[in-house]
């Protein structure tokens, strides 16, 4: 283990940084949520989860919050996902395959193109608490 | 370079609680069932699992922080894992039974920060708890670790180093809240005798029942105690650290011994750090189990190899510590203050708390309280606010009666003070102490003489036996004090109490002597009535005192609702209850040894005792 | 140096003093109880608390190890001080109710019982660690410590068994202010009446009063500082500095033109005499161990005792022992019959004895020596005239119970006695010193028959001895006493004086001479001279004879092969003329 | 020679310090003993020269005696070591003199030694005596003269 100057010190902070912004709920430039209730998951959102997880991992990106939700409610279209991208109203994509969903994260998540084939409506719905 | 290089992202974290507390609370056996359903539910490259330091909500452990969101899950148990890991890990979905419910609401509160407990804690010395894993010198890096170390070592000057640490207004955090710049001025000006040599040590001894906030920086955090003695060694010129922890802390021991390798091989640490050619090196000393070496010349003799006992000062250990050589001695707790200080400047910290008394404190609150666990609180905050707002309360609906702060060398604040502001100064004119943070709640059920009578025995066990007033006096109080209890107090004992506790205190040789009688003292201040009452009524208010108890059976409910079920008459062990089945038992007074196993087990509440 | 107020006395005392010093100064009484002043102060017993103010801030603190500083204001009697002194002493007393220093400290504050549970009546112990400071700073050997904590507290060697390192050396019962620590002579070498020495005494040490010159001397096997090297306790106490643990014997080399020899005598050993049981019999001394115990200075202060500590009621004094003995030494030591005189004098003077005296002829010879003996007359000490058989402590009869019976053939009554007396003095004879013979060898001069040294001539040169420059002076010539010393001391010293103020040295007229022609070279003569007077001279081929150094002895006349050496005075023709004058008929 | 018995005539060397001295010390204290031995002094028992002793028995002495100091009393440290040598060397010789070993006698005398040297001539006297006169050369004739 060489001995560290103050440059790799700052290397190793920032790497570390974007690993662990996660957990400090840093600034992210979108948030993408898979629905994956029981009938979301039986109808395929586990793939489009892993799509997305690989996209993630190749780009190296970090600052695109990747979650998911229970069941949407909208069984019939599932599998769907929201994406939000920070400072637009959330979009609403359903029947997912993978080839959507990478077409989705580059155009709309990365590139902040709202998809229109694929959407199902924008906003999101209204909850009391 | 961590694992973590393979730039394996996650999407969530669960940050489970590892520290003592929950880890015999079976924290490890949580770990192991999270990792057998995220492998089950095929989540192994999406979850990572993440052990950290002490949360703080010690009451609710085993604890769980899910991240990204800080869900908060309390209390978890092995067989909730499956159905957690599944409903919110798979499918997105918290669960909300295992969340935090506060005592007197419905609805549980899911995200951390919003939990009373947590809200209104400002954290400084506990600034990386439950969001770093110790053992990852990486991730306390990623938390802007050894920033400040490298802005002392390359853009700071030793002597801006004091000076920065004394406008930031930081006291020690031992207990006698010491100003800590100019403590380091002192031992940077010490002539070092033969040869330059100089040593830092970080007082881990906490022998204080019933604390365990170093216990839990150690564990939590413990490269920002090493940060912030290399920043100290630099300042003052030492070249040797030596942390001084208690034997019984050994996950503590074992942590801080990783995070002394890491930062070794990462070159924070031993030679040369950071190529600016200082040279400092931290050995790890385990204490022998004595309360008296948490006094820092005892400590010294201790880490010596000789008797622990303390010696008179001066001089003081700045100028002639360890092995003669001018020693730098700071708690756990200051240690890990330091480095936020460098890197956020003093200005930063010094418009936390009051006017005296700077920054947080850490304290471990405790006893009759509903949020046992560890709180970091700003200086200045109420008494009130931490054990309402915080702490949530009594338990049980029961009336607060006092805390007592300090730990045995501490004294007890009554429910008039409780908009005390908590300060050094404060807390020493209400006759208590700051002390290492100890604080325990006490309710209506608690006996003050009981109370004073506790702390008497420890200290009376612990007084390392060198100075008469201490050897003696303390066992001298805890003699009268016991009879009190007993029932066999007279007027003369009070008078004769409260001499002895005056001259312990002035004629001892060191804290412990001098602060013993704190407790006696308060409890004598406060809560005078209840010693009067047991030695002019023969009563303990609080019925702690078995033998001033009178136990006495209520026939009627004993026949009508207990229809005489004679269990406490076959569980009486002095064969002092007259009756049988189906009829009303009575207690004979003179064969009660008033061990209260009838009041106990009557399920009736039949057996009344005043 | 700093100034501070005690009391309201000023007082001026350098740095780094403590205030306990201080107030010594003044001669203001702090009590102490942990404190020794040689021993580092540890400031473990507090009672000498005393109250503090400095720049404002008052504050109770130890005298024993608090530095003075510049405006102290020290009271050390105020109510607060006082109050906290007696609770401790209180507690002391609970602690240690058989310590003697805090039973005096507690009635001086005023305090009659102890309102704490006393655990154990009979302890001593105020664990002020005297002893173990001692042991281990002083002594070095660190043989003791504290064990255990709080009350539990205890003093002992490791593990509680006696422990290798501890010398023996009884410091930590020296230093122990209550007598907690005793200590006991397992082989019971009390002693009392061999070598002078008459008991224990501390490892530096005046031997005797009388000593010249009155310095103490350092017992090496004794002193700790020689086996732990460290100690040297004595050095801090000496205000002078005189004591340096590092001298070491130095012999010198003086040249010296006279020598006067004052070997002196040594007492004749009484054990070689086992009829009269001395060493069997504690109460049979000798003549110089009386002197000892009769001295004003001595272990008894002159008081004149038994050996169990009573007064004697019959005191026997034995003339001539080991003189005027064929068994022993013929010769009458001449000084015995005066002593012993005066011995009987002062026993009557300083108690009530009976003094029985046994002489064979009483030798009154020196000026009023007689009329001392006809006041001792006067006095009533039993003179009987024989030769004592020996003593025992057999009793025949009820008087004699208890006693030493001497037997005596008393010539005057022509019977045989038994005397029963309660202590026996020998008047043992004198003899040469114990290394005399060594020094005849040394100085070359020889003994007479009675085995002091031989004078040259007893009547025309009884000072000097036959080696030139060597002069005898005192009993190592013959036995003698003082004033008879004295005057041969001043004889033997104007003799020395004359030699050396002549300034010139008598020749040997007697020496030898080599006639040139005869000398052959032969070196034989060089060799055989024991003075070296006898030099080869490697021009002439010759040996030539130094005139300072021959002393004449004629050795290397008589072995010269070729006759060329000649003794004059003593030629062979003078010698074989004697030897025909024999038979001239 | 008056009442007919043989009346040995010897010579003895003395040394100076002890045994002359000693000699001496037996005349002050009045002692009685045979006048045979005729005393020459020398400094020291190492100065008598073989020489003398056969001298003197060529002159007629029945026998010789030399006496010196205690071996490491000599005033000149080692004479009588000296003398102890030649005795020894010189007995051989008489022997082929025809002398008897017993005319010949070596004997340490020290200064207080009065009764010794009392003791040694009156022994030496009648050793000689039982010998018999020692006709050895021509003034041996002197010596029947005398005899007759």
């Amino acid at each position: 283990m060489p001995k560290l100057t103050l440059d790799d010190l700052a290397k190793i902070r920032e790497k570390t940084k974007r690993l662990t912004t996660i957990r400090v709920g840093g600034e992210y430039r979108a948030k993408v949520c898979v629905h994956m209730g029981t009938c979301g998951i039986a109808a395929g959102a586990r793939t489009i989860m892993n799509a997305l997880m690989k996209e993630l991992e190749e780009r190296e990106i970090h600052d695109v919050l990747l979650t998911n939700s229970g069941c949407a409610g909208l069984c019939s279209r599932e599998p769907m996902a929201t994406v939000e991208v920070a400072g637009q109203a959330p979009v609403k994509y359903v029947d997912l395959t993978e080839k959507k969903i990478k077409e989705i994260f580059e155009k709309h998540v990365l590139g902040g193109k709202i998809v229109q084939e694929y959407a199902l409506g924008i906003g999101s719905e209204k909850t009391d608490y | 370079m961590a694992e973590m290089a393979k730039e394996k992202a996650y999407r969530i974290h669960l940050m489970v609680c590892a520290g003592t507390g929950c880890v015999s609370n079976n924290a490890f056996g949580i770990k192991a069932a999270l990792e057998r359903e995220v492998k089950k539910q095929g989540l192994e490259n999406e979850v990572l699992i993440v052990t950290t330091g002490c949360n703080g909500f010690c009451e609710r452990g085993p604890l769980l922080v899910v991240q990204p969101g800080s869900i908060f899950y309390q209390q978890l148990t092995e067989k909730d894992i499956p159905h957690l890991v599944e409903e919110h890990f798979l499918k997105g979905r918290p669960v909300k039974k295992l969340m935090y419910t506060p005592p007197k609401e419905k609805t549980p509160v899911p995200v951390l920060s919003d939990i009373d407990f947590f809200k209104k804690q400002v954290l400084i010395a506990l600034r990386n708890r439950g969001l770093i894993d110790p053992e990852k010198i990486d991730e306390y890096i990623a938390r802007d670790g050894y920033k400040a170390v490298a802005k002392a070592l390359t853009e700071m000057a030793p002597e801006q180093v004091i000076t920065e640490i004394a406008n930031s207004g930081l006291r020690g955090r031992g207990g006698a809240g010491f100003p800590t710049g100019l403590k380091w001025q002192m031992v940077r000006n010490a002539p070092a005798s033969n040869g330059s040599l100089k040593y830092l040590i970080c007082n881990g001894d906490e022998g204080d029942p019933g604390a365990f906030m170093d216990r839990s920086i150690l564990e939590a955090d413990p490269h920002s105690v090493i940060e912030g003695m290399v920043i100290g060694a630099r300042a003052v010129g030492a070249s040797e650290g030596f942390v001084y922890v208690r034997n019984e802390y050994p996950l503590a021991i074992k942590r801080m011994n990783i995070a002394i390798e890491q930062a070794r091989d990462y070159g924070l640490l031993g030679n040369n750090i950071l190529g600016t050619g200082f040279d400092f090196d931290i050995k790890i000393v385990r204490g022998a189990g004595a309360f008296v070496c948490g006094e820092e010349t005892a400590l010294i003799a201790s880490v010596e190899g000789r008797l622990g006992e303390p010696r008179t000062r001066p001089p003081y250990p700045a100028q002639s510590g360890l092995w003669e050589k001018p020693t730098l001695i700071n708690n756990v707790e200051t240690w890990a203050n330091v480095p936020i200080i460098i890197d956020r400047g003093a200005k930063w910290y010094a418009s936390i708390g009051t006017l005296t008394s700077k920054g947080t404190k850490v304290f471990s609150l405790v006893g009759k309280i509903n949020n046992t666990g560890l709180v970091e609180v700003p200086m200045g905050i109420a008494l009130r606010e931490i054990i309402y707002d915080i702490g949530g309360g009594i338990p049980g609906g029961k009336e607060f009666k006092a805390v007592q702060t300090g730990g045995p060398s501490g004294g007890c604040i009554p429910k008039e003070q409780l908009d005390l502001p908590i300060d050094y100064e404060s807390l020493t004119a209400a006759g208590s102490m700051m002390g290492s943070g100890g604080m325990v709640v006490m309710d209506e059920d608690t006996c003050m003489v009981d109370v004073a009578r506790y702390f008497l025995t420890f200290t009376k066990d612990e007084s390392c036996g060198k100075c008469t007033p201490c050897r003696e006096g303390t066992k001298a109080m805890l003699d009268i004090i016991t009879r009190i209890t007993e029932g066999k107090g007279t007027e003369e004992d009070l008078t004769l109490l409260e001499d002895m506790a005056h001259a312990v205190k002035d004629s001892s040789l060191c804290g412990l002597g001098k602060t013993a009688p704190n407790p006696v003292l308060t409890t004598l201040r406060y809560f005078r009535n209840e010693y009067e009452a047991h030695i002019r009524d023969r009563k303990c208010p609080a019925h702690v005192c078995r033998q001033l108890n009178v136990y006495t059976i209520d026939e009627n409910r004993c026949l009508t609702v207990g229809k005489g079920c004679d269990l406490c008459r076959r569980n009486c062990a002095s064969d002092a209850i007259r009756g049988a089945k189906n009829e009303a038992h009575r207690i004979v007074q003179e064969k009660c040894i008033k061990c209260g196993v009838c009041y106990d087990v009557c399920n009736f509440g039949a057996v009344k005792v005043d | 140096m700093v100034n501070l107020t005690i009391d309201g006395k000023k007082v001026q005392i350098e740095e780094g003093k403590t205030i306990l010093q201080a107030a010594a100064k003044c001669e203001i009484k702090i009590p102490t109880l942990c404190y020794h002043p040689v021993v580092e102060a540890y400031g473990a017993c507090r009672v000498c608390m005393v109250e503090v103010t400095v720049r404002g801030k008052t504050d109770l603190v130890t005298a024993c190890n608090t530095k003075v500083q510049e405006g102290l204001d020290v009271q050390t009697g105020s109510e607060r001080v006082l109050k906290a002194r007696r609770l401790n002493v209180e507690m002391l007393m609970a602690r240690a109710p058989a310590a003697e220093p805090v039973q005096e400290l507690a009635k001086a504050l005023g305090i009659e019982k102890t309102r704490f549970e006393i655990k154990d009546p009979q302890e001593k112990c105020i664990l002020c660690g005297l002893c173990v400071r001692a042991c281990e700073t002083i002594v070095g050997a660190s043989a003791i410590s504290f064990i255990e904590r709080g009350t539990e507290r205890k003093v002992m060697p490791p593990f509680g068994e006696p422990s290798e390192a501890c010398i023996g050396c009884t410091a930590c019962a020296y230093f122990c202010p209550t007598g907690a620590i005793t200590y006991e002579d397992k082989y019971g070498r009390k002693v009392i009446h061999t070598e002078l020495h008459l008991g224990p005494t501390t490892a530096i040490r005046v031997p005797i009063r009388q000593a010249v010159p009155m310095v103490p001397l350092i017992d090496t096997e004794a002193c700790i500082h020689f086996k732990t090297g460290e100690c040297k306790v004595c050095t801090k106490v000496c205000d002078r500095e005189a004591i340096n643990h590092d001298m070491q014997d130095e012999t010198l080399e003086v040249e010296v033109g006279t020598i006067i020899l004052a070997s002196g005598f040594k007492p004749f050993d009484a054990k070689r005499i086992p009829a009269y049981g001395y060493g069997h019999f504690p109460n049979v001394i000798t003549a110089l161990e009386f002197e000892r115990l009769v001295n004003a200075s001595g272990p008894t202060g002159g008081k004149i005792k038994l050996a169990d500590g009573t007064e004697p009621k019959a005191v026997g004094i034995i003339h001539c022992v080991g003189s005027r003995d064929e068994n022993y030494n013929e010769y009458c030591s001449r000084v015995c019959c005066m002593y012993s005189l005066k011995f009987a004098h002062l026993i009557k003077e300083k108690t009530s004895a009976d003094v029985y005296d046994f002489y064979i002829d009483m030798r009154c010879f020196g000026k009023g020596y007689e009329e001392f003996y006809h006041r001792l007359l006067h006095e009533g000490t039993k003179f009987i005239r024989g030769r004592v058989s020996d003593i025992t402590d057999m009793a025949m009869t009820q008087r004699e119970e208890g006693k030493l019976i001497i037997r005596v053939e008393d010539t005057l009554l022509g019977t045989v006695r038994r005397i029963p007396v309660d202590m026996v003095i020998l008047a043992t004879g004198l003899e040469p010193s114990i290394d005399h013979n060594q020094l005849a060898k040394i100085f070359n001069i020889s003994c007479s028959q009675d085995t002091f040294f031989l004078e040259r001539h007893p009547k025309l040169a009884p000072v000097s001895t036959f080696s030139d420059g060597i002069y005898l002076a005192g009993a190592c010539q013959a036995p003698r006493d003082i004033p008879d010393t004295v005057a041969q001391a001043g004889g033997a010293a104007a003799e020395a004086l004359a030699l050396a103020d002549k300034g010139t040295f008598a020749l040997e007229p007697v020496t030898a001479e080599i006639d040139e022609d005869l000398c052959a070279g032969c070196q034989l003569c060089v060799n055989l001279c024991p003075f070296t007077a006898i030099t080869y001279d490697k021009e002439k081929g010759i040996s030539v004879v130094n005139d300072a150094l021959c002393k004449g002895c004629g050795t290397c006349v008589a072995a010269c092969p070729s006759g060329a050496s000649h003794q004059k005075h003593f030629r062979d023709s003078q010698i074989f003329a004697e030897i025909e004058g024999i038979f001239v008929v | 020679m008056s009442n007919g018995t043989f009346e040995p005539r010897l010579v003895g060397f003395l040394c100076n310090w002890c045994s002359y001295t000693g000699a001496d010390l037996a005349g002050t204290a009045r002692m009685i003993y045979a006048p045979n031995v005729r005393i020459i002094r020398v400094m020291c028992s190492g100065r008598v020269d073989p020489q003398f002793v056969l001298k003197a028995f060529k002159e007629g002495a029945d026998g010789v005696l030399i006496s010196g100091c205690h071996p490491g009393d000599c005033h000149y440290k080692e004479g009588n070591y000296k003398a102890l040598r030649r005795y020894k060397l010189l007995l051989k010789m008489l022997d082929q003199f025809g002398i008897e070993k017993e005319r010949f006698r070596l004997e340490w005398v020290s200064a207080a030694e009065g009764v010794k040297f009392q003791h040694v001539c009156n022994e030496f006297t009648e050793q000689v005596r039982k010998l018999g006169p020692l006709y050895l050369s021509k003034n041996g004739g002197k010596h029947e003269q005398r005899e007759a």
